[in-house]
């Protein structure tokens, strides 16, 4: 794969660029042999964790919404700006039919969360939609375990992979809106659009790829300190906070039945082997085809929500909320992530894929 | 002079629609602030913010009131967490209001 | 319709016992903000979170908001810095409250 | 026993001067909570320091209330964004304000 | 001490596992050379001084709660990872035990306190025990900045001393509430347990040391950015906000007397010597004997504020949240530690401690 | 210039004093060769243009009050530290007058200000005056964004620099004071003096430069990830925020009309002017001279909103913050900081500027 990454560096197959002062600094990460099966904790993880016992045990501890606001922000815009400093110089003509084929996904992965939703009788055709809006797009924090994940293994992924992200954020939502009020939204296409395209998700995300893109790894060095070196620090106070959110919202469960939580489990399933489906016709690597599993399986709780909410208001948010951030979310980032790369390191290469 | 002070608490993702409906109902004004609570639809805490509450004042004429609660009510009563109140002010410079 | 709104101005630090005290008495829902203010125990600033306060408003009916009072008030007037106010509301779906 | 309820909302800047002129009246306390709205002065939002509002309630005897409500009149209606109403309450404990 | 730590590096006894790479970029402090005595300012002082002065002639600056709570985890997750991390591969069973004979310390140093306030006839039991709890318990702002000055002088100290920390926080608490409610408190014993023990404090502190422990130095290499590298820029801010704090406590001061002033600036004095003869039996090293010492004579402000402010509602909290804020905090910091450590560094040597 | 600094390292004249360890931390960043004329923007602009376009399209995207507060008080903290660290060691005696000289600038600009705009006859004396002082006090974010760019370009300055910013904000908003209420404020000289002294700019950077010159380089070591490192990431959310800001003052622009727009475009061009000419004065190098520039040029939007609001409450605040917030800070940043140093790097050594 002419993009391959190291993802433990910034050296792309042109070569040491930046040179072997950078190298220094990047290359400390202790790196697994291809032979062990990695199927230990990620660190992160150990901080979602905590901020979930912490939650449901009701600890006396709230992060404020201004620092949650903060560290989305940050994470957002370094998952950009690292995308588009990899994408710097790419072949673009080669990656955008790619990224057309990913947001077909979006609706792929939508639409078969909707058939299996319609199956219970009792669920609402609006809750449905809504449900299968929020797997069919994506969770940014799942995806930033997953590269952390990759990382820390040392496993190569392809430079453009953040542009999946803002490609599969949008695609289902709009999927979700057409199936409940069809190709005539009673609040108009234009206020579903403002609404859809310009939430921060897709913002910052398409921002920080383009300012990647535009300035390049050099010039954006002097931004590393606080976008890349504290990533993981970053990520591991945006965890923290996702388990006292995941735990609020925990007392909600027991309300919406096991149909939805056998659902927000099960599904994720799918999610990734249509991910994995979809990296093998896509010839991505294997670094690669575990992120787009993880897109897959991961469901959004950022942009769904306030989509749905404004555009398809009589479905129940509390049915798409708990299910994505209490059960899903935790769900993929302390299972799903390490399950679908160990069956993917088997699987994948057997059938010619990252070859 | 006398008027009326409706208070309307209700989800943040409404803010827009919300003040765009006091305006357009001919209000002058209007004030918000931050709030978390309780009710039919379960607790909504500000920590998240989807699940955050408003609080919206506006002061005006009885019948400017009474109209936006009617409207509020009809469009947004059965799917959103929504409660609102009607309060009698008095208040200094009645042509602000 | 009439009802009853029952605001309590209180220490942080009471928030749980203050739901708890609320919705035992059969309110319906609550809303909550963050506050900072001054009074006979002193200036009381948000910037330091165990000098803040919240203020908590109830709609209810006019024997539960007084009921409520009166348990607040015998629980933690005397150690705790608390204001409580009552004021008379007009509400559109009664049911609520 | 019955006090006024006086709300004022303002500019963030004049909290200073507000407070003072409050408990320079006799006040014995008061609560700010953060706001934001829209009024003859224009939009007023609080994710800048300089054009955020303050949300004051002082309760107090009748005249008192006037009082405050005639000083902040004369000295700042004319020049910074300001509302402000009165309101009956009903407080349980009458010596406190 | 088989546990001693260089302060100024990661390297354990067992040698210096990291290698070159990493001494690199921690060799770099300053050493003091053993002969100088270092009784000049720590630079964080300075920020805490800046606050204070700010907040004394009411400067327009306020430092908003929601940063005070991102700048208290961030401090509060470094110490723990930075403990979990040096005890990782430690001998737990040496080191328990002393944690225990630490806990007892804090009641000795909560019951002196009592038995001092109570000899004033005018201040009632409830605020005797709250105080009382308040210096038995410990500040976590006033250890940061005892780390701060060893770190800059290259003192070694104990890896397990964040530990310390932990198991001082509760027992006084706990020693204030059996003090005023004997030993059926009225809000009952889950409340008050739950109160105590998931204060953010011991959470976040007792996370950091578990994730720091489970996953060791080289697994949170990643984490090092936020955690440690800007530990002292945090630690800066977190000053300057707590210098603006005490400000705002200051004018408290005149209302509650010489006696609670007087209180609070000798009493330290007696919680450090406490601190020392503690470590003395312990067989600490210098470094943790000025630690145990700096914790001896710190007085909490966040986890004894909280709990006592419920258990005990009947004590004011002014009088033990000024005292601890506005006077234990500030001369700790300012005059306590280099005092504690320049005595120690005369005396502890020649008993025999640290050997 | 003795005092004259390598931008992009810590090295003074007395040499590399840090050694071989620290400039490989610093030495990374890509010069431009003399040659070059580098009109295009830097990367932290980049983020500018993210928030405004975000703003202008009405993006679901806040930062939140706390967020602005806890970046300003970062950035300011910075460039007073870094000020300081700089003028450790330097001749006071020969820097103090020529702080005076900056200072007296600062009423220079404002009396220009304020001449042009009473040639408009609609606009009331209170409001030229509250522009002028606006115009002829400082803005700290856009002295930022000029020290970045001089960064990026490798391109010397003074130590001393931070401290015009400090001398420069008070003097034309006493000014400004002046024109409208005589010499006898209604509200009283130290109402007025609090409001204009213990405001968050002077006071932090101030603060920062006393720390830094007391504790000089070495001993502000550990404080460097974080107010250092992190300084550009600091910048470029600080930006962002900035974008958003203005955008929303965009709206008012309208309202406003053409005569202050071309205010708020032009006169900067004559603050630049005012600048150059000092900075020749003076004898500063040319990066010395683009600042100075830059802050003859830039209109504060923290100090002088806040002192004139309480002051001169009969000017309309919307003018200066718009004019100064949606016009004149885009402007310096996306086009003045650039022109000038073209401008400058062409004309200044010609007429012996920098020799
Ligand atoms: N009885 C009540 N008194 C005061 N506030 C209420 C009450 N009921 C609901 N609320 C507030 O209104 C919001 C929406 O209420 P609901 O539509 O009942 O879920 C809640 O989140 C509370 O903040
Ligand atoms: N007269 C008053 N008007 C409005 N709010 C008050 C008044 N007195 C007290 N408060 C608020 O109630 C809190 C507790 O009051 P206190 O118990 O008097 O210390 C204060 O911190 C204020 O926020
Ligand atoms: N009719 C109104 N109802 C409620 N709040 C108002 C109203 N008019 C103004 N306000 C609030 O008072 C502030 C100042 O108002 P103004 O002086 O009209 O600009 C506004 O920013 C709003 O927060
Ligand atoms: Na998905
Ligand atoms: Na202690
Ligand atoms: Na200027």
């Amino acid at each position: 794969m002419a993009l391959a990454r190291a993802s433990n560096g910034w050296r792309t197959e042109e070569g040491p660029a930046l040179g072997p002062a950078r190298a220094l600094c990047y290359d400390q990460r202790p790196r697994v042999s291809d032979k062990e099966i990695p199927l230990e904790l990620d660190p992160v993880i150990l901080f979602f964790l905590l901020g979930l016992g912490a939650g449901l045990m009701r600890a006396e501890m709230r992060l404020p919404a201004a620092v949650y606001e903060l560290l989305t922000v940050i994470l957002l815009l370094s998952i950009g700006l690292k995308g588009g400093v990899e994408l710097a110089g790419a072949d673009l003509a080669r990656i955008l039919p790619k990224l057309g084929v990913v947001a077909a996904m979006g609706i792929v992965v939508g639409l078969m969360g909707f058939a299996i939703l319609r199956l219970s009788p009792r669920l609402p055709r609006a809750d449905a939609a809504a449900i299968a809006a929020h797997y069919g797009s994506v969770s940014v924090g799942t995806y930033a375990v997953a590269i952390a994940f990759l990382d820390t293994l040392g496993v190569d992924y392809e430079a453009y992979a953040a542009a999946f992200v803002v490609v599969l954020e949008v695609p289902a939502i709009l999927l979700g809106i057409v199936l409940v009020r069809g190709l005539r939204p009673s609040v108009g296409w234009a206020s579903v659009m403002h609404e859809v395209f310009l939430g921060k998700g897709v913002v910052l995300l398409l921002g920080g790829l383009l300012i990647g893109v535009l300035m390049g790894p050099e010039r954006l060095e002097p931004f590393e300190p606080l976008f890349f070196d504290a990533f993981k620090g970053v990520l591991a106070l945006f965890l923290l906070e996702m388990g006292l959110v995941a735990a609020t919202q925990a007392g909600a469960l027991r309300r919406h039945g096991v149909f939805l939580i056998g659902f927000a489990l099960l599904f994720p399933l799918l999610g990734a082997i249509v991910g994995a489906v979809f990296a093998w016709g896509l010839d991505l690597t294997l670094g690669g085809a575990l992120l787009l599993s993880v897109l897959g399986a991961s469901a959004s709780y950022i942009a769904a929500p306030a989509a749905m909410r404004l555009s398809v208001p009589e479905a129940n948010p509390g049915l798409s909320l708990t299910a994505s951030l209490a059960v899903t979310f935790p769900f993929n980032v302390l299972v799903g992530i390490p399950l679908y790369y160990g069956v993917l390191s088997v699987v994948y290469p057997g059938v010619g894929g990252g070859a | 002079m006398k008027r009326k002070l409706l208070t309307v608490i209700t989800e943040q993702a409404l803010e827009r629609q919300l003040v765009q409906c006091v305006m357009d109902h001919g209000a002058r004004g209007y004030t918000l602030t931050e709030a978390r609570g309780q009710g039919r639809r379960g607790v909504r805490s500000a920590d998240f913010e989807q699940v955050g509450n408003i609080r919206l004042e506006v002061i005006c004429e009885e019948d400017v009131a009474r109209q936006i609660a009617e409207t509020l009510h009809k469009k947004y009563f059965d799917d959103f967490a929504m409660v609102l109140y009607l309060q009698d002010v008095e208040v200094l410079r009645s042509e602000k209001f």
